[in-house]
């Protein structure tokens, strides 16, 4: 097809959406947000089109939906789309929850309504593109773009010390890439600028595993040296310990929206970013850190968990808990078998729905509360008695709490189960102690519901309302998503599986 | 009969169904929601039954369905990993679904009379359902996974019901600590499954079994841990957790927070036994890792335990709790001495009993509106129906010959006496026991004595409780329950020893059917075919060999007659020692002719320990949460933020600025006041200050140019 | 001989001269002392031929810019008053002790430099025949005009810009703020 | 016969119309009365000329390359693009000076003039093939913008600023003959083309005075684009001069050194000699050294023009690291960061320039909630930021790409590590104004009347390369690979 | 005696008056003195150079240009030290460091 094909529809839509409300008018708040709705609803349907077209039993990417045009051909840089089953269900959830976003903000965001919209867009499209390029220095662009509207949409749309966390953010994640894009450039050369040289693709395979480089005097392998490079640009995103701090602050203090995107899709992009690109182009240092991976997973699993069990804020408690969930995900990762990498995969997903939902749900009684304590500074309760004031609001929550704690029959279960399955057998130590981040990661959410929800109604919390139609409109979508991928996994597994199997079987061939 | 998905899946999914269905119409049409619920567990029941009746009628041992379905399939190249799921019945099965359905239905009709009042009746049943459907789908489960799936389902089941009356403050404590302390065991469980697929590949009992006989366990370790010891560890922990054994114990007596008939229900019949279904279809797994001591010693502490506690306790319920702590001990020992059949049947009369009880418990309540056993009393007259229930189920947990729980406890402490002889390891274990089943009898009595028997001690509660009148849904399931606390039920005779045979039961068809699965009979599981679940039953349906009864158990004769001896005397053991409590009850609340004050101030140290629950909540919340966790995670926190977030992190913007300012107070102080300044030794203070403030500056980048380079020049060389 | 005479007087005139621009107290003397030193350095360009180049550098230095900064110096110091209106000397002192430790000490500096440099050069002197001096103002003159055509003009442009530039900013009117 | 020292003179027309502007401007403006405001012809007079050398600049561009003037002048597509950027420079600067109130009025027209001076400098310096071309033209360069430094007449800050400026230069520019002179008496000529030659013929004790003697040389130019640790000035400078000034300087003498540096770099050191090891040693540590303490100074700044000061700093050594490498990539790359540098300087300039003039100083408070005020404004300079920052999709990314491409070519991993973690640092304090601009909400209405339409429009229309040179490189980077150096 | 050693050592010792000068004085037209000083150094040595090494005319060119230089460098800087002055009313160097961070 000439013209724009799918992919690049889907990436580019959100733009057509930013041009759109940039030239709507400023106080017809109620066109751009209607505008902002319908675009991510078309943006959403795309990609539900696209999953229909998705063929699971291809591999590699799949493609009937590549594009590979030439961009800078000066140096071998390609507009590069591809997707797979890896990719796929990020590009689902990222369209899902930016469309939940929109509405969500709907009612919660009340200053510069235009500016607030055009951002979110944006974001999107550079989050699409992140998942989408197949090209390193397209995936670079795209991963450092995605910095400047988030940076804006937390410092500005933010909490009272949004400013240091926009700022936080912004720094931790930049110098992450600028490590990683030291290894880009490495990687050209390494491959004596061929023409093949950004192509994501071309680079995987380990053909990096014999070259050494000299570095202050020393002989460092190539490899390793840029798997590092690569980890820790990718490791604070997901965050890996001790890369973490940024994502309390940032989630404190970033809108509902924004904390859902933040944590429903960007801490994936981290993750996805050690699939695509570090796992399978330098498969043998992977290998090699497999167990470093492993204990750091570990220890983001446990210190997460501990930590948040110690907040008071419950966005900073939840919070901590994505600190605590993307641990799992890095432990089904350094396990490497295919229960491991597609646990991981699948609890990429389910974290972004469950976190997303609790995320949302905070957000929904901060819009009444205005405050988050779960305990004040001064020692006495911040809620109590939601549970009788707001019952369609409790329910709710004890689906989205429930979920994120990984009971079966819930989506995190599965992922969860997966991920331990994958790497019982090589990390059998990492996995009893990190059975325990399962025991203290219900502790603390269910003492947190306690608290809250639990007892005799507060004076305060009386005048509360229950969920409105708006609210429990955008919430239904994610109570299914977490409760339908709890009891049959399968659409998920089955577009991600043939693609996991081949990064699978790529690493074990070192 | 035909085992296909018609068959078999409704009596899970029809409680589900109704769940599913009622979580959306229970807000509007309570009433419709309840009879949903009601009906679907009625209909599931039946279902059950025509399973069970179907297995009574064939009556053989090796007859099993095993039915199995691909959940997911993550299978791609050479690499295979599939998780099948499925169900698997054999006679096992089909009692536990018959008790459970059974007692679900019983109690789900007194629900409707009992939680009738309450605002939240309609919500009631769907948790209800809910609960009900994953009882029956970790019963017919085929495997662990999808056994920890529903156990998992059940536990916010249960949290859900503990914490139903949310605004009180001890409802939500109760509710968190219940599951927390499971989830303890649970994760466990979860560990002992990984475990088993890392050696198996799955976790579906035939092929656990099938390993175990083919020793593929032997001279596998984890952790340096033999792994049949590891993964039987690791989920008997998850046992302990559900089925509330020492030291995870604590969570029960506060589940009692939720309605009456839930605690019936869950933390009584059902979710509690679980845990030993659990063990029991485990119980290879435990024999290979040598456990069963080891389970033996936790049973019999549990039940000692438990038993003291309840003899303080004043609130009616507390006393069932306790109770029911005790008797999952018992069963908990019937594992450990390997009396499996008499632990399962242990299992399923326990559950109607205590049911029963439970239901009787809440009659009582729902008349007075009052559960301290010091305000009741007299209420004999006014609930006649409901004492008599309580008072044949009092009679069955005491362990009186004739009823169901002579039959199964008094197996269970022959075999403990049996293996207390031969093995010195289980002597405490059968002191214990015995010691248990005394303090049963009284402390059941004592409760039975204190609520219906003499005068009332509260007057106004006395005057306001409502005269029992006989309704379908308010007494006569009590009564329906209380008929199944009679022996013959279970054993096809009066006093289990298998000598009468009456209503055409088949003889002793519980210890025929019920077979444990030791490592000599683990051979003919490698013959066991799984098919694919359908609605067409492909089954080779061959003939089985009909069961009979063997009162030797596979023993030779001698060893038989050993056995049958030792049993006999326990069996008067345990009569005489039921009688006694009962006697002690009766001599001390009837007749008053011991006074229960003289106990309690003459062992005053102990009653404290006891009325603390032996302090284990104070070790546990105070000293283990409050004391070391919490100090921790707040420390864990503080060090988050306020050092490594503050100063490592955010330390390089503090670098730079050091830097930055270093490098000022360099060229101010050193090369300035130091190097101008410094050399005119008797420069005061104020001269050095203003010196500073108008620094030749100019000529000090002069100076510093002129350094640099030297010093590029001196140490580039060429 | 008479060439080994004028070096010898022209380089003590250049070191004396330098020096004394060093240690004098008085910016008006050492003013004076510089002149002289370059008037030793226009003996020293004598004495190796570079005639020239000692025209110019009599010319331009005496002529131009120690009169340029004896000028200078005369507009600092004028008035009566040698405190300005901030109670600041006007006139500095030359220096003092302190000062002239850290002179001292980047003279050490930079001779560690330059001698490094020196002794080198020193080294690889190559010995050869000196050519006779010869008359170099024909061909700087060809230079000038022909290869540095270029430099001379740029020159200009500097010299045009300076010309201008010294003239606006040292023109004492004060400008109104606009 | 001697009139060959003249042929190819056709190349040399922009600097001859630039001299001839220069000369013109002068005689023009005798003709104003001296309290005549608003001479705008010298203004317009002034621009025509620097787009008729613009023009006759880029049709040299694709000419062949060739040295003219007895090798005297190299012009080849590399001094030719780099010249470009300074005229563009120039141009921006002028239209700068005429927008702000930092210089008087009656002094205008004399900016103009010094500018154009300036400019001519900065062109002998980017094509200078001998000594004696590179002196002038740091002399000339230096003298005018010692000038230039003190044009605040009355403003004490502004004369202290051209004094140090003075002083400094004097020093260095000793220090840079003390250099050339001992280069001279080694290599026996100031020809470029001749010194190369005898280059290779040299001895190790030859060498020996060379490389100490070049470490001098370099100190000339590199106080020049103000390379730590010959920077010191700078910073004083900047801030003590007019605003449109400190832009200018920003622009001109930088990429002017930058070029020159290039060139020395390309002829003395392309050869595998011992000497080129150390020279990179050198380039390499005062690359990171200026990256580094500009960078780090910065971020303590209270004032925003001080703060652009100590950028300028951090971004001449991250050029610098484009001449660590001495092949075409890295002259690539260095081409391809002026073009960028020219349009993130002067847009920033632009901006801080007329809200100073509005409030009267530069703190970072006065751009608090410029955002509110003029959103344009404000998205503008937030793509500035970011660009000198160097965020995707934006020409400072692709800029400093470029650099670290041409780092890692050559193996230069520490120096790429140092520039990496060094945007880092720089990210911190050109957020800060960002985050000034953006996130704190706007303490006042008042209108700052500089940003009136024109301006705006203007500022946008620069802002527009750096977004399509983020994006659509292709070509420019195409015009940098052919911007190759030239030697005989 | 006429050699290019005594020429290199007097261009030598001009250079370090020079930087004595520019560091020691705080007269800031003294200082201006000591460029002088080391300009000439440098003018020295091309000439000693041409004469002693290579013959090469283009040190005395060079030289010339220096002492072109030097004057218009002396002109500017004397206007700003004038400048300077009529603000300041001082030439000493020390109040010439308002500009700091």
């Amino acid at each position: 097809m000439h013209g724009l094909d799918l992919l690049s529809w889907i990436l580019w839509m959100p733009i057509i959406g930013v041009l759109g409300v940039l030239f709507l008018p400023k106080d017809n708040a109620k066109a751009i947000k209607t505008w902002a709705l319908v675009n991510t609803i078309i943006t959403f349907a795309l990609t539900l089109v696209l999953y229909s077209k998705f063929d699971p039993t291809v591999s590699g990417m799949q493609h009937a939906f590549n594009v590979r045009i030439p961009w800078i051909p000066q140096f071998h840089i390609y507009y590069a789309l591809g997707v797979d089953g890896i990719s796929l269900p990020m590009i689902l959830l990222t369209g899902l929850l930016f469309m939940l976003c929109i509405l969500s903000s709907w009612t919660q965001i009340k200053k510069s309504l235009k500016a607030y919209f055009a951002l979110l867009l944006l974001l999107e499209s550079t989050v699409f593109g992140v998942f989408m390029s197949l090209d390193f220095f397209l995936f670079y662009v795209y991963w450092e773009v995605m910095l400047l509207p988030m940076f804006f949409l937390i410092g500005v749309w933010g909490g009272e010390n949004r400013e240091y966390a926009a700022v936080k953010f912004f720094l931790y994640t930049f110098f992450g890439s600028l490590l990683m894009l030291v290894g880009i450039v490495a990687l050209y050369f390494a491959t004596n600028q061929s023409p093949d040289s950004f192509n994501i693709l071309a680079l995987q395979g380990g053909k990096f595993t014999t070259q050494t480089l000299s570095l202050f005097g020393t002989t460092v392998s190539f490899s390793k040296l840029f798997f590092i490079f690569m980890f820790i640009g990718f490791a604070i995103k997901v965050p890996v310990f001790p890369f973490h701090t940024w994502l309390p602050h940032a989630h404190v203090q970033a809108p509902t929206a924004i904390s859902v995107i933040l944590a429903g899709v960007l801490l994936k992009m981290g993750t996805y970013g050690f699939l695509r690109i570090a796992f399978p182009i330098f498969p043998d240092s992977a290998k090699y850190f497999a167990s470093a991976i492993a204990w750091l997973g570990l220890i983001n699993v446990i210190y997460g968990a501990l930590c948040a069990m110690a907040q008071t804020d419950v966005k900073k408690l939840i919070a901590y808990s994505s600190v605590s969930h993307m641990g799992f995900v890095m432990l089904g990762l350094s396990a490497m078998t295919i229960q491991g990498v597609n646990g991981a995969v699948l609890q990429m997903f389910n974290h972004g729905t469950s976190t997303a939902m609790m995320f949302f749900l905070i957000g929904i009684i901060y819009e009444r509360s205005h405050h988050r304590w779960i305990v004040r500074p001064d020692g006495s309760k911040g809620f109590g008695g939601l549970y009788t004031q707001l019952p369609i609001y409790s329910i709710v929550f004890i689906i989205g709490m429930f979920a994120s704690m990984g009971l079966p029959g819930m989506s995190g279960f599965i992922s969860e189960a997966l991920i331990f399955l994958g790497m019982y057998e090589k990390f059998t130590t990492i996995t009893v102690l990190a059975l325990f981040g399962l025991l203290i990661g219900a502790a603390y959410l269910l003492w947190m519901f306690k608290r809250m929800f639990f007892g005799e109604v507060n004076p305060e919390v009386k005048e509360y309302t229950d969920m409105t139609k708006l609210e429990i409109t955008y919430m239904i979508p994610l109570c299914v998503a977490v409760i339908v991928f709890g009891i049959y996994p399968s659409p998920i597994l089955n577009i991600m599986k043939a693609s996991v199997g081949q990064l699978v079987s790529l690493l074990a061939t070192f | 009969m035909d085992y296909t998905l018609s068959t078999v899946a409704p009596v899970v999914l029809l409680p589900f169904f109704a769940f599913v269905i009622n979580a959306f119409i229970v807000k509007k049409f309570t009433k419709l929601a309840v009879a949903v619920s009601t009906g679907a567990i009625f209909v599931s029941f039946l279902y059950a039954l025509r399973i069970f009746l179907d297995f009574l009628n064939v009556y053989s041992v090796g007859y099993n369905i095993h039915k199995t379905f691909t959940w997911f399939d993550l299978s791609t190249g050479s690499s295979i990993f599939k998780v099948n799921m499925g169900i698997y019945i054999d006679n096992m099965t089909s009692v536990m679904l018959l008790m459970v359905t059974g007692a679900a239905t019983i109690i789900h009709i007194f629900s409707t009379w009992y939680m009738h009042d309450d605002p939240r009746f309609g919500r009631f049943f769907v948790y209800l359902s809910l609960f009900t459907s994953a009882m029956l789908g970790l019963v017919l489960s085929d495997n662990l996974l999808s056994v920890f799936i529903f156990w998992e389902l059940m536990g916010f089941c249960s949290y859900s019901l503990i914490g139903f009356y949310y605004e009180k403050e001890g409802a939500g404590n109760a509710s968190l600590k219940a599951f927390m302390t499971t989830r303890v065991g649970d994760v466990f469980f979860l560990l002992g499954i990984l475990a088993l697929w890392s050696v198996v590949g799955n976790v579906s009992f035939v092929d656990i079994y099938n390993a175990i006989g083919a020793g593929k366990f032997n001279n596998l370790y984890a952790l340096g841990i033999p792994l049949a010891t590891f993964a039987g560890f690791s989920i008997f922990m998850g046992t302990m957790g559900k089925s509330a054994q020492v030291p995870l114990q604590v969570w029960l007596p506060d589940a009692m927070w939720g309605p009456t008939p839930c605690s019936a229900l869950i933390h009584a019949a059902t979710m509690v036994a679980a845990g030993v279904y659990l063990s029991l279809r485990m119980y290879p797994l435990m024999e290979l890792g040598h456990l069963l001591p080891f389970i033996a010693i936790i049973g019999a502490i549990t039940a000692f335990g438990a038993a003291t506690i309840a003899l303080v306790q004043t609130d009616i319920k507390a006393v069932l709790a306790y109770s029911t702590i005790s008797q999952l001990g018992y069963m908990v020992i019937g594992i450990g001495v390997g009396s499996y059949n008499a632990s399962f049947m242990h299992l399923i009369t326990h559950a109607v009993f205590k049911a029963c009880l439970f239901l009787s418990a809440g009659s009582v309540i729902h008349s007075i509106h009052c559960q301290e056993m010091p305000q009741m009393g007299g209420l004999r007259k006014k609930l006649p129906y409901t004492f008599f229930a309580m008072l044949l189920c009092c009679f069955a947990i005491a362990g009186v010959p004739f009823f169901s729980g002579f039959v199964s406890k008094d197996r269970i402490l022959g075999d403990a006496l049996v293996m207390a002889l031969a093995h010195p390891v289980y002597i405490p274990v059968a002191l214990l026991g015995f010691a248990g089943a005394f303090l049963t009898a009284f402390y059941m009595f004592r409760m039975l004595f204190l609520t219906f028997f003499g005068e009332p001690r509260d007057h106004h509660i006395y005057e306001h409780a409502h005269h029992e009148h006989l309704g379908w849904n308010s007494n006569i399931p009590l009564l329906i329950l209380s008929v199944f606390t009679l022996g013959l039920f279970y054993s096809g005779s009066f006093t289990g020893q298998g000598e009468v045979n009456l209503f055409g039961t088949k003889n002793e068809w519980f210890s025929t059917l019920i077979h444990r699965p030791d490592s000599n009979s683990l051979h003919h599981f490698a013959e066991y075919k799984s098919e694919e679940f359908g609605l067409v039953d492909t089954r080779d349906k061959v003939e089985l060999p009909r069961a009979h009864f063997d009162e030797s158990h596979g023993m030779s004769e001698k060893e038989a007659h050993h056995v049958h001896q030792i049993h006999k005397a326990g069996a008067l053991a345990s009569i005489f020692i039921a009688f006694m409590g009962i006697f002690l009850a009766y001599s001390m609340y009837v007749k008053r002719s011991i006074y229960p004050g003289w106990w309690t101030s003459t062992f005053s140290g102990w009653t404290r320990a006891l009325k603390n629950k032996y302090y284990f909540d104070d070790l546990y919340v105070k000293k283990i949460i409050q004391g070391l966790l919490l100090p921790f995670n707040n420390l864990l926190a503080w060090f988050d933020m306020g050092i490594y977030d503050k100063y490592a992190v955010d330390g390089w913007e503090a670098v730079n600025r050091f830097a930055f300012n270093v490098s000022r107070w360099f060229d101010n102080n050193i090369i300035d006041s130091g190097m101008v300044d410094g050399t005119g030794a008797s420069v005061n203070l104020m001269n050095a200050i203003l010196r500073w403030i108008q620094s030749g500056k100019i000529q000090l980048y002069f100076v510093v140019l002129i350094v640099v380079l030297a010093s590029y020049i001196w140490t580039i060389h060429i | 001989m008479f060439s080994n005479t004028l070096f010898m007087l022209s380089a003590a005139l250049t070191l004396g001269g330098a020096f004394a621009v060093v240690y004098s107290q008085n910016l008006m003397h050492a003013c004076i002392y510089l002149l002289a030193s370059l008037f030793g350095v226009a003996g020293l360009y004598a004495c190796i031929g570079a005639d020239f180049l000692a025209a110019t550098q009599l010319v331009v230095y005496a002529g131009g810019v120690v009169i340029l900064m004896l000028f200078a110096i005369m507009l600092t110091g004028g008035t009566g008053n040698k405190i300005n209106r901030y109670g600041l000397e006007k006139v500095a002192a030359m220096g003092n002790k302190k000062t002239y430790f850290t002179a001292g000490f980047a003279a050490v500096v930079t001779s560690l430099i330059i001698l490094k440099i020196i002794a080198s050069v020193l080294r690889a002197q190559p010995s050869k025949e000196l050519a006779a001096n010869q008359v170099t103002v024909e061909k700087l003159g060809t230079l000038l005009a022909t290869d540095h055509i270029l430099a001379f003009e740029i020159s200009s442009v500097m010299l045009l810009g300076a010309l201008v530039g010294a003239a606006i900013i040292s023109r004492p009117r004060k400008e109104k703020h606009d | 016969m001697y009139l060959n020292y003249l042929a190819n003179i056709a190349r040399y027309i922009p600097e001859l119309i630039l001299v001839a502007l220069m000369a013109g401007l002068l005689i023009l403006e005798t003709t104003y009365r001296e309290d005549e405001k608003n001479k705008k012809y010298i203004f317009i007079g002034g621009l025509i000329g620097l787009v008729v050398a613009l023009a006759s600049l880029v049709a040299n561009f694709s000419g062949k390359s060739e040295t003219i003037f007895s090798q005297s002048m190299i012009i080849d597509p590399f001094s030719t693009l780099m010249k470009i950027i300074m005229v563009l420079g120039t141009i921006g600067v002028f239209y700068l000076s005429r927008i702000s109130k930092d210089i008087y009025e009656s002094l205008k027209t004399e900016f103009i003039v010094m500018a154009v001076g300036i400019l001519i400098g900065g062109m002998i310096l980017a094509s200078a093939n001998n000594m004696l071309m590179i002196y002038i033209g740091v002399e000339t360069l230096s003298i005018l913008s010692y000038v230039m430094a003190s044009f605040k007449k009355n403003d004490e800050r502004s004369s202290e600023a051209g004094l140090k400026y003075a002083l400094y230069g004097g020093l260095s520019a000793g220090i840079m003959l003390f250099g050339m002179s001992h280069i001279f008496g080694v290599l026996g000529t100031i020809q470029f083309s001749g010194m190369a030659v005898n280059l290779l013929k040299l001895n190790q004790a030859q060498m020996l005075i060379l490389m100490p003697s070049f470490i001098l040389f370099f100190v000339g130019i590199g106080y020049k684009i103000a390379a730590v640790p010959f920077h010191m000035w700078s910073p004083d400078v900047y801030e003590g001069s007019p605003t449109p000034v400190t832009a200018f300087f920003a622009i001109v003498p930088k990429i002017a050194g930058i070029s020159a540096l290039a060139r020395i770099g390309f002829i003395f050191f392309t050869a595998a000699t011992p000497m080129r090891a150390s020279w990179i040693l050198l380039l390499m540590a005062v690359a990171s050294l200026t990256m580094t303490v500009g960078n780090v100074t910065a971020i303590g700044q209270k004032s925003v023009k001080r703060m652009l000061a100590y950028s300028s700093i951090s971004h001449a050594g991250i050029m610098l690291c484009g001449l660590v490498v001495i092949n075409d990539i890295g002259v690539r790359a260095i081409t391809f960061y002026g073009i960028t540098y020219l349009f993130m300087t002067l847009v920033a300039f632009y901006i801080v320039s007329i809200v100073q003039d509005k409030y009267g100083n530069d703190h970072f408070d006065r751009f608090t909630g410029l955002a509110y005020r003029y959103p344009f404004m404000a998205v503008v300079m937030t793509i500035v930021m970011f660009s000198l920052t160097g965020l995707p999709p934006l020409a400072g990314f692709v800029a400093k790409f470029n650099i670290i491409n041409a780092l890692l070519n050559s193996h230069f991993y520490t120096l790429a590590i140092i520039l990496a973690l060094n945007s880092v640092v720089s990210a911190y304090y050109y957020l800060k104004i960002v985050r000034l601009m953006t996130l704190k909400q706007q303490e006042s209405n008042e209108v700052i009347e500089g940003f009136g339409f024109l301006n705006q429009f203007i500022i946008i229309v620069m802002t527009a390369p750096i977004l399509v040179l983020g994006v659509f490189w292709e070509n420019i980077m195409m015009l940098a690979n052919g911007a190759k150096i030239f030697f005989q | 005696m006429i050699n290019l050693g005594s020429y290199l050592i007097i261009s030598f010792a001009l250079f370090i008056c020079g930087i004595l000068v520019m560091v020691a004085r705080k007269n800031i037209i003294a200082i201006l003195l000591g460029i002088e000083l080391i300009l000439n150094a440098s003018a020295l040595n091309f000439v000693a150079y041409t004469k002693f090494m290579n013959n090469n005319l283009d040190g005395h060119i060079m030289s010339l240009f220096i002492i072109v230089t030097a004057a218009a460098e002396a002109a500017v800087g004397l206007g700003i030290v004038i400048r300077f002055f009529q603000l300041r009313e001082s030439i000493h160097i020390d109040d010439a460091a308002t500009l700091q961070n």
